[in-house]
């Protein structure tokens, strides 16, 4: 991918290379219950990102592995090797072990896992196309996934990315702003708890941006909760990953 | 898990309601036996791809994604292109499926769309050259089942001939070789029979597979020749039965390559139409 | 290796690189409990290949692994290092994986697996030489080597590859015309039942030459069956790879 | 293995009594909130490395080794130097730990080191090609938890640093490059910080390690800025925790750095002396 | 599995009569302490190997090949050519042996040949170089252990030096260095001792192993130096113990290297007389 | 590393590369009970090695690797990537399996598993600094370890290995000497018993050599083992991998 320079990120009047404004988030659409195999499902769209999620269970957890005082939560994030510009080995990366773990831990806090004593919960994720902000949009379908698949919960969990640009804040980067920008903030909520259960942050923010950030964040949140809450109230739709499909 | 020998997960009594139904020539589904569930093509739906399609079979669901590097050629043919196949279960496509590098199953469905494209010659290699010896086209065909309800070796050589049909080369790679896509010479098509008692039926689906005593997938080309044919399960054919297969192989086969031509050609217009 | 023309394959006279005629299979010896610490044991040479099979068992399968009604079979076929023209990788590769279901499935159908509830056969592979067709000089010895375990059996297993060379379909196919040839087509049968237990195809065939091809097989097989079964009426052997040993 | 919900393997009267000492601002080992434990930092301990460190965080130890090498640069950064981060959990560093490749938590550990240096701008990488395209200095950052008494991230990324600002080049390198070490732009400090009911406490001991609801990790530069956050476990944080949690990795960050500048300037000064 | 300590698979009244036969300087199986079984060698066993060879010694048998190829050398040592000693224990060989990568004990008796080869000196490297620093000759020495009935050990270093011997360069590579084998400077033999209770005897057998608190494999030159020697088994030794074992495997070395040379020989008149 | 003469690793005056005479040892120190969640350790430098070694144990072993009468005994030797002069691969490779092994047994003749049937007791080994003969030092760690954790022995194991420069028989050889020399000859014994527990041998040695070696290698390892026994005496010291530390 060839580098661009902050001001081909960010016009000055304040457009960015995909045409949004700095407080515009990406498309997002997302469908449920389009597996048939896996107890819950959800497919996102956030921006170019497609993402399909899936949940296995509750079942009862090995021996060896239960708790006899709740459930276990497994989360795998997997890219697929036509998901990104260059070609991505099929085989399991250190990088998506320490998604799969962030994922999990942003989910953990709205699963009721108490209810469901020595049982396991698996949540695979495949990212079949990426641009910027997985992570984020990989929460966003899991969470879905887990209510479609009749997980107790407290809350969905909903995440996007803040990013800096041009010494800006700029909300829901995509791939080349995650590349070439200043920062990349992706931040997870419970929405209705307003409590923050994803936090990572690469990139140079002093002490005001931050603050800033996960406001702007929390905005964004509660447009893309709205979203997840309308598709968890429609049927059954069939899984087509295009959009035209 | 593999199930036990005489009686598949939904036990005795369906299998025998389900021989009932194949002695009047149904399926429980109600499809005949000769029948295909209904088929899905969509394109492009990678775009980040150089190609790729989303073929639905009922509710059975495969991607396929292609994309297209340039690259090094093996060394015992530096004048040939390379195409590497590989084929990934979504843990979330059945519960049986375990998240980790293949296992015998996805190596054999993936072997059979290698081998179908590749003995079928349906793509010329020696025309993937840019450099010899030293730079030549990698076809990179990656095949995902995402939801397993049964014949995942059709779904998954559709959607490998639907994404390399539709697939365009990158800018440089494009203008190395002066056109700009792949230019398939043959269409290979595999059609997967399953044998139960005495009865043979094409497509089916994962209810049936439980209790297939044999499955042969048969991959034909559009001039009615057989690039490829595999027989899979412990169940043992007659000659007549593989006979059979065959000639059922071509009819079903030319049904479904029909449908992935219509569905490349109106995509190509509709592309060609935005692009004007 | 050099590529072959159809001519350099096939005479205008009839005869075969290896000075065969279409019809003629390669010379076929089997040598029965050449191993002391396998329940049973085969050698088998067919054309250049020598072909090494031990089975263990039948013993107690692991409890997840074991089946209340009947046995399971594994089996694992391996190339050694310098068994191919060019060195293999001694790591087992998705080739061996194939080709090892493949034999699975081809013996299946011949061993009376439900006289063994509970219990785990193991078929054990190495090839020693490879000069094409393996996947059946490997049946041809495993379904030996089952026997000589005492394996309850409905019939044995014999195999042969169909090649075509130069538009004509030729009988028991070397190296050579497997990598230069038009089409492999290996098949294996249970001779008395005349049931295929075994069916692969790579290459370019139309409706008449399969069916040619499958009549052309149960001839050789027929041969082939005979060497088997007189070797399993011969007494132990001491294993001498080689064949002047 | 993970403990459950509610109890750390101390069980809950511990967890009572942790609560107890932090109403009274106060921790069971005896130290304030926002206290760290001592910190020791002995340089050049393993000199075949051409840097290296000892960390001991009260008796949490962390090694780091920097090897450096002249190797081929990645392709799609021709004009930068490499920096490889690993970090390795000793088997006897504690009992839950396995042998063999690193797990969830090492490599969480591990990212947190290379994305504070990377993220922060630490080292210039484009100072580091001696031909471009060809031959760059390979940075390998190797990190090893040898007795793991709590807050290994922070023990890491203190070693990380010191163990980078010590190293000097191989001669062929130096030579190559006109300097001798890798002059660091900015001086990355993790400050880790634990949240038990709602208390916040920096560098939790390994006893209250059990009891924490979440973690978050903030690495911060001399200049203020903040290079890299991360956020662990899965309890949920409120905005004024991390508000919180920033200003003081902050100022802890600031301590913790000035003992690392200074115990490298000591061990330079020695250093020169010795050669003199 | 390991054994437990104090009782071999056929138990303890076994041990007794085993110790009993020892005292009367006698074995289970007829030999004396000191005595071989039955060695019997083939060569060329494997013709598409460049030299190969099967060992039988009793009814232990292993396969040794080699094959010979052009390729680059290490990066340390541009001026040799290459030596890669692998060795797999074929799971048919003995009940206990599982498929898989190599094991402690496969590694073991691999790295014993390799280094009986290596350190003796046997392969002249240096005149292994085709184009220095670019193309020498790799030599794949593989050995597969296909019956396991005790003392694999010796049963591989005689199969590798045998098939070392017989083995010739292909046609490429005897041009380019004007020879047409590999022409060894000196043929090391490994000889293995056992110890049970005061007990050294040669060549144990499976059930002798089962028994052995302790063995050494100790490899000799034909000119009595030794080139390797290797301790296994958790039974100490003294020093007595090891200075018979010299003793010992220099004499039996010459016996079983002279077998070795005369098979060769033998098979290389056969050969060029076939040529004739 | 460069290679160097006979002559330049052993001058006419006796005077090794490092400047020790042939019959010297190089510096050696242990300290015990470094670590304090392994329930022994030790820290040996030998020369320029530094050596870490943790007992984990004795635990209950698990179900299917336990002995009824007995204990069973692993040990794991690792080396750290920046050990040697060129970076290692962090991966476990055959050479660390098969000194793992030479480890193993060579401590086992002194532990008295008997005493601990059921258990399983692991030797972690962490080479941080390679120096030559880092095996023997391994060994003098881990059974200073092994009694740190309160496991009961016959004797302690202490190793030292012999070299041959210029036809010469030296004691305790470094790396240079290891490399560019005429024989590596580990020996590990249990001083007490003057019993020999491992003996590796690589080089060229006659017999008047080796009986030579083993007589010289009792005389170190003599020296070595007062020192391990006095370390054993002292208290706890902090761990300070560094000398000055």
């Amino acid at each position: 991918m060839s580098k661009l320079s902050q001001e081909e990120l960010l016009t000055d009047d304040g457009i960015r290379n995909d045409g949004r404004r700095v407080d515009e988030a990406r498309p997002f659409e997302v469908e449920v219950g389009v597996l048939t195999q896996a107890n819950g499902s959800a497919l996102v769209r956030q921006g170019k990102n497609v993402i399909l999620a899936g949940v296995m269970g509750p079942y009862e957890a090995e021996r060896h592995s239960q708790y006899l005082d709740r459930a276990v939560l497994k989360v795998r994030y997997h890219m697929q090797p036509y998901s990104t510009n260059d070609r991505k080995s099929p085989t399991y990366s250190r990088r998506e072990m320490e998604l799969s773990r962030a994922i999990r831990e942003a989910l953990e806090p709205a699963v009721i896992l108490t209810d469901l004593p020595r049982t396991e919960i698996d949540v695979f994720i495949e990212v079949l196309q990426a641009d910027g902000g997985t992570r984020c949009a990989s929460v966003n379908a899991a969470s879905v996934a887990l209510a479609d698949a009749g997980i107790p919960m407290k809350d969905l969990v909903t995440a996007v990315a803040i990013g800096k640009i041009r010494d800006t804040l700029v909300i829901d980067i995509n791939d080349l702003e995650d590349e070439n920008g200043q920062a990349d903030f992706p931040i997870a909520m419970m929405p209705n708890k307003d409590k923050i259960t994803l936090l990572q942050m690469n990139g140079l923010l002093d002490e005001a941006e931050i603050k800033k950030s996960i406001d702007m964040a929390r905005g964004v949140i509660g447009s893309l909760y709205t979203i997840q809450v309308n598709a968890l109230k429609k049927k059954y739709t069939p899984l087509a990953v295009s959009k035209e499909g | 898990m593999r199930k036990p020998v005489f009686q598949g997960s939904l036990g005795q009594d369906y299998y025998e309601y389900l021989i009932e139904k194949l002695k009047a020539n149904q399926r429980v589904d109600g499809r005949t036996l000769d029948s295909y569930r209904d088929l899905k093509i969509d394109l492009n739906v990678v775009p980040k791809a150089e190609g790729s399609a989303q073929v639905q079979l009922g509710k059975t669901s495969v991607l396929a994604g292609v994309k297209l590097t340039a690259g090094v050629p093996y060394a015992d043919t530096p004048d040939e292109g390379v195409l590497t196949v590989g084929l990934d279960l979504a843990p979330f496509a059945h519960p049986e499926f375990q998240p980790g590098p293949p296992d015998e199953k996805a190596v054999g469905w993936g072997r059979v769309v290698d081998r179908g494209i590749r003995e079928g010659k349906a793509i010329d290699l020696g025309s993937l050259v840019i450099e010899e010896g030293r730079k030549v086209v990698i076809i990179w065909l990656d095949l995902t089942l995402i939801n397993h309800e049964g014949n995942a070796q059709d779904a998954a050589s559709i959607a490998a001939l639907a994404a390399l049909m539709s697939a365009r080369f990158p800018e440089e790679i494009a203008s190395a070789l002066g056109r700009d896509s792949l230019e398939l010479l043959h269409f290979p098509v595999s059609v997967t029979l399953g044998k139960i008692s005495d009865f043979m039926l094409v497509d089916p689906s994962i209810e049936e597979e439980d209790y297939l005593d044999s499955e042969l997938s048969v991959t034909s080309l559009e001039d009615g020749r057989i690039s490829s044919m595999q027989k899979i399960l412990s169940g043992p054919l007659n000659e007549e039965d593989v006979m059979k297969a065959v000639i059922l192989a071509k009819k079903k086969g030319d049904e479904l390559r029909e449908l992935v031509l219509k569905t490349v050609k109106k995509h190509k217009s509709r592309a060609n139409k935005d692009s004007e």
